[in-house]
């Protein structure tokens, strides 16, 4: 037996003959599959139900015609402009809220006082929809980009804002003292120690904040707007192209799955410690 | 009421603050003994959901504008349009309003100027590009912008828009404006689109075919009581007010109705569709002559003598 | 004790254990084809260099760790998981912070599938023997590091396992305490007829409890040594048999 | 020096006079005024800019007028069938969310096929709009109750699923390996282990989806409704009763406080044994 | 050492110093009316049962916990918190978990506004003074226990205090490593004159370290004792004052 044999990994990579690549063809299949096979085989019942009529297709039209109604707006360049301003509302809001809403909620969630003097009106805040306040928005703020901008923003802040903090209260307490302990400043043990520990809350934040900031597209471009993947649902729903409409939803989703795994991705570069052994 | 032994009952969705031929000629007590009766089952706030609930079977009358109504035909469902809802002509109108200091006179001045209308693709997106193609200027000369009925006049007050565009169905927001003062109209739709119906009640050609009766009878009642509604407008005012306490909304905005716009009889014409067949044809949306306004429109003994 | 060992269960064979950790995308190899037979109801002690892969291959024959190569039998069965049989003292305490002394220590039984209240008062028990009666209701937040030891001590006790697995369980408690757990596990093992394997760095508890001392090497191509302690018990640390072992084991690490 | 002296504490009770009254009086409204202060604040500005004209009273009608808007609708009973039928939507929705999300969120947060299998389609559906596919749903689940109940629920599901899987992921794996020593079966390793301490991020999400069913009443009663709070909203607003407008928003937003510092109350009994030490 | 004294700091007095805790309704009483000086360039040795309130007294030297009577005073100030000229080394090694060996045993000198690279090259020399030098870049999951501890070592003495606080520094070392660890100590508090407070359950560890010894009392009614350990260094661990020292403090503990 020995023991700490430290050596160099060495990549066997001999040469692999066709039966191998067949198989590992096979499995990298077979492993798409468990991930994704769900998701196929819901499209798959989607357009088989639609172009079966088992569901009536003027509602749910076949994916195909989606597509086809998404390939159309999309290259014949309509949709592009959409995509474009709605990019810029939703990433504006989303990016505010980031700049807001992590640092008061590192603050909130350190800064007893500070977290009960903010709390009842923010709760109050949040409780209340945008979608209704809209006219109250448009008064203060105009019909331009700023309103609808605010609309998203404000949305988008509270599950980035309550993540964090909450994030902030696990983060354990025994490392915090450790910092102090050498003399970490305030924002020293913000930075190094108490963003990191509430990271994997944080991101459930920014996941769930970045989705309200595109789904309330459709809030905020139902005023003042005629551009817009959001104002593009509505206006469909309205003149019933349904599927445009669609393919504007998915369009939202795909922006949305974007988002969502980007993030993730994000996640797992920063958190490699926490799976460094595997 | 007497009940005949094949009572048919057709549920609908209201919508805030406005009433439709058939909700007065169900008040009115039109429907009694002819074997129909009209259930109300919600709100819709505009838009075509109830063409959504048509479609689900969860109403039996839709109401739409006409595009969507086409649209929602062309897209495979089985609809037919019963008879119009409402329309424009000398009475009923749709106003594009600017403020009493404003410096647009006339049509020629909207070039550039930023428009609030409540839908994009629809009728009054129609009307302001038929006007400024009458004055040989480029369709999408304006730069048009959705605002939803509620803040239409807070939206052209603050300056936030140059013209607000009060669709003919909006006349509780007409009313409103034209109350609170310091506005102008420059121009209305029956300018550029003559007389035209806007929207359709739609129901489902199953049903029709179903119970020919009701729909008959559905229609021929609508009509009249939309003739009715015309004919003594103050009564029509004071009987919508009726309804809208008795929802639960404010009767106060009756008193700015007026009236449904429609022909005599409730006519729909050809070109009240055709029209926007045409518009779809060009925008592409609809294929070239697959569509034609008679294979749209229900055709009952009443409304094909009027015809 | 040797007649009741054929009656008992609890035997564990090492076979051409391997394991390496990738580090930094190197491997450190850590054990390598290790060999050994754990007799029922014995008491080994592993003692080691910090890193040696003492804990390692505590975790495997807990069955909380595969081995790269090699098996573990217990009683003839191979490891594939952890088992009822078995149970850990891990190196630290492990506490659900949720739940009060008692209810940590009853937790083993009770997962188990015992009675909830059996559970308790055999929790209750233990939660005495390690002297802690009056913290029965207190928080783990609420405990010295010592005291979250030894209640992490009466939970795997509580259990009564035919296999204790114990890492380092002594490390953090001062000297008197020490010699009154190390009585009592004694004499629990004597008395219940436990397989015990004890991870320890204090070489006199080493020599004090163990049947045999397993040594891992420092340096990575040495051999595991085994030596036996062949002295009647109840031991007495001063006497000169004892003393003798001792210093023994000290020169396995390079001592004196 | 004497050490481990454990003894009863007495609680010093011993009779108070006037002035200490006065000051526990002081600090109690010092207390008051750190916590609800801002709110306080905000409430009486606002009084101030409406009744006072700096801001449009039409869009801001002033405080007064929108209490006794809402207490002739609360107390003249009109608001009060509103309230209830809004509740049971949204609390159907919350409970179904909550029997979903949670042992969805248990189960993938800790099986890791499953997370894998179920997440593509989940994140989809997490990005589309329950606002947009109203229409949709009403074709599957008519214009009842159904359809409302479900749109919340789309909703309202989503931050509690993300929230509990995030949770179950960050529970200490030292915990889980010790109770698995232990035996304990992968349900008991749920509910002794996962459960307690996913629990701070359960509870966000518990607190964002709650806020979600209230906030998604406007929508989902924007559609085949005649009562409702949400149905309120929309329909105060088609017809210029602006006050109550905003009595019902704020009938709203006192429910969504009331579940929220419900479900802070709830957390802070489950997690007494977090600040025992305090 | 006794020339530098007056021009070193890092004195320490403990005045009256009480403190209790609530368990469950109950109040414990964990340090009663201490007294205590610790001289400038002092190491004192602090042993005692579990339980005993030794870290809860290092904790209130540290300034991480609130006396609720009494004070400590560090060169004639008043402690109210933290303070830089101090360092402590936890009972636990709270490593930060995103953060390598080196990053970790840099964190106390960077956060004091030390100079990135420099903290690096400091860090890497008390890196290899701990026997860790291969392991500069592993993450805290891959340490073993006794290696997590002696990161948690190698970064308090990166920061090179006047005052060294050892909560059980050396409880999870193997013989062999804990005594060069031991002296490495020595070295270090002889070479730059700092004042230590070193909790110990070793007491070999504290005769051979500390120039006195607070026991702290198991029964409650107990008064602390200070044994002076007056031997010249280095000391010899089989020298017959040495073992005598040993038995007196075994004694202390109600053994031999
Ligand atoms: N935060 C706390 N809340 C309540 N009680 C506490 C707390 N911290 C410590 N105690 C109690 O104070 C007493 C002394 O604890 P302390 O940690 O100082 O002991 P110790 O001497 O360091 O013991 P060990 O050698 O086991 O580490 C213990 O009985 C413990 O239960
Ligand atoms: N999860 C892991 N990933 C990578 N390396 C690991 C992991 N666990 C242990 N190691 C490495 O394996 C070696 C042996 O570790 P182990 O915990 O078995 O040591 P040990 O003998 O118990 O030491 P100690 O007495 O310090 O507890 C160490 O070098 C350590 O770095
Ligand atoms: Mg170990
Ligand atoms: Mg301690």
């Amino acid at each position: 037996m020995s023991l700490q044999d430290v050596d160099r990994s060495i990549l066997a990579n001999g040469g692999v003959k066709a039966e191998e690549y067949l198989q590992r063809a096979g499995a990298k299949l077979r492993q798409w599959l468990s991930r994704y096979g769900l998701l196929a085989a819901f499209l798959v019942f989607w357009q088989a139900a639609s172009s079966g009529g088992w569901i009536n297709p003027a509602v749910f039209p076949p994916i195909d015609a989606i597509l086809s109604a998404m390939w159309r707006g999309v290259f014949g360049g309509a949709l592009l402009d959409d995509i474009a301003i709605s990019l810029q509302r939703s990433g504006l809001a989303f990016v505010a809220a980031v700049l807001v809403a992590i640092p008061l909620g590192l603050f909130m969630g350190q800064v007893r006082p500070i977290e009960q003097a903010l709390d009842p009106i923010l709760q109050l805040f949040r409780q209340t929809s945008a979608l209704a306040l809209y006219p109250v928005f448009i008064l203060l703020l105009g019909l331009g980009e700023a309103s609808k901008v605010f609309v998203i923003f404000w949305a988008t802040l509270f599950p980035l804002l309550l993540n964090t903090i909450s994030g902030v209260k696990e983060v354990d307490s025994k490392l915090i003292e450790m910092a102090r302990v050498y003399g970490a400043s305030r924002s020293t043990v913000f930075r190094r120690v108490v963003l990191p520990g509430a990271v994997p809350s944080i991101f459930v934040g920014l996941r769930l904040s970045a989705t309200t900031a595109l789904l309330l597209l459709i809030a905020s471009e139902m005023i003042g707007a005629n551009k817009g993947v959001g104002f593009q649902v509505m206006n469909a729903q309205y003149n019933f192209q349904i599927p445009l409409m669609f393919a504007a939803i998915f369009i939202l989703a795909g922006l949305g799955l974007i988002a969502n795994y980007a993030l993730v991705f994000a996640q797992r570069r920063l958190c490699r410690w926490s799976d460094v052994s595997i | 009421a007497a009940q005949s032994p094949d009572q048919v009952t057709l549920r609908y969705l209201a919508s805030h603050g406005s009433i439709s031929a058939h909700e007065f000629a169900s008040e009115l007590g039109y429907f009694d003994g002819l074997g129909v009766k009209l259930e109300n089952v919600g709100y819709a706030s505009g838009g075509p959901e109830s063409l959504f609930g048509l479609a689900s079977g969860s109403v039996d009358i839709g109401s739409a504008a006409t595009p969507a109504v086409i649209n929602s035909i062309a897209s495979g469902n089985d609809f037919v349009a019963a008879y119009p809802t409402n329309g424009i002509n000398e009475e009923v109108k749709s106003i594009f309003y600017v403020l009493e200091d404003s410096p647009i006179k006339s049509i020629e001045d909207i070039a550039g100027k930023t428009i609030a209308v409540n839908t994009l693709g629809a009728h009054l997106d129609y009307a302001i590009r038929e006007a400024l193609q009458s004055k040989g200027l480029p369709q999408n000369a304006a730069n048009l912008v959705t605002v939803p009925g509620p803040q239409l006049e807070q939206t052209l007050r603050s300056k936030q828009v140059d013209i607000a565009a009060v669709g003919y169905w909006q006349a509780t927001f007409n009313g409103q404006i034209v109350d609170h003062g310091g506005v102008r109209a420059i121009f209305d739709d029956t300018d550029v689109l003559g007389e035209i119906a806007g929207g359709f009640a739609v129901l489902r050609r199953d049903f029709v075919e179903e119970h020919p009766e009701a729909a008959r009878n559905f229609v021929e009642q609508s009509a009249r009581a939309a003739d009715w509604s015309r004919e003594n407008p103050e009564e029509a005012r004071a009987l919508l007010a009726k309804i809208l306490d008795k929802r639960g909304e404010n009767g106060a905005l009756a008193k700015h109705w007026t009236g449904f716009g429609l022909r005599p009889g409730a006519r729909a014409t050809e070109r009240d569709l055709d029209f926007w067949i045409g518009v779809l044809e060009r925008e592409g949306s609809l294929p070239q002559g697959k569509f034609k306004a008679s294979d749209l429109l229900l055709r009952t003994t009443a409304s094909a003598a009027a015809n | 004790m040797e007649d009741v060992q054929t009656l008992q269960k609890g035997e564990i064979a090492l076979r051409d254990l391997s394991k390496s950790f990738q580090i930094g995308g190197r491997s450190l190899r850590v054990l390598k084809n290790v060999n050994l037979d754990i007799r029922s109801g014995e008491c080994l002690a592993i003692v080691g260099a910090s890193g040696s892969g003492k804990t390692t291959l505590l975790r495997i024959l807990a069955g909380l760790e595969a081995a790269d190569a090699g098996k573990v039998l217990i009683d003839n069965e191979p490891v594939t998981g952890v088992g009822n049989e078995r149970a850990v003292i891990f190196q630290e305490p492990r506490l659900l912070p949720w739940q009060t002394v008692l209810e940590n220590v009853a937790f083993g039984l009770e997962v188990r599938g015992g009675h909830a209240r059996h559970a308790r008062e055999r929790a209750r028990h233990y939660i005495s023997l390690v002297g802690l009666a009056e913290f029965a209701d207190a928080y783990p937040k609420q405990l010295s590091g010592g005291m979250a030891q030894r209640v992490g001590i009466a939970r795997a006790l509580t259990v009564q396992p035919e296999i204790l697995l114990l890492d380092e369980p002594f490390g953090a408690l001062d000297a008197m305490t020490k010699l009154t757990m190390q009585d009592e596990l004694e004499r629990i093992w004597r008395e219940e007829n436990v397989t015990m394997v004890l991870v320890t760095h204090d070489l006199e508890e080493a020599v004090y409890l163990a049947d045999r001392v397993l040594v891992l090497p420092k340096n990575k191509d040495g051999n595991p040594k085994i030596i036996e302690i062949d002295l009647a018990r109840p031991r007495n640390r001063s006497e000169p048999g004892f003393v003798q072992y001792r210093k023994d084991l000290l020169r396995e690490f390079g001592l004196h």
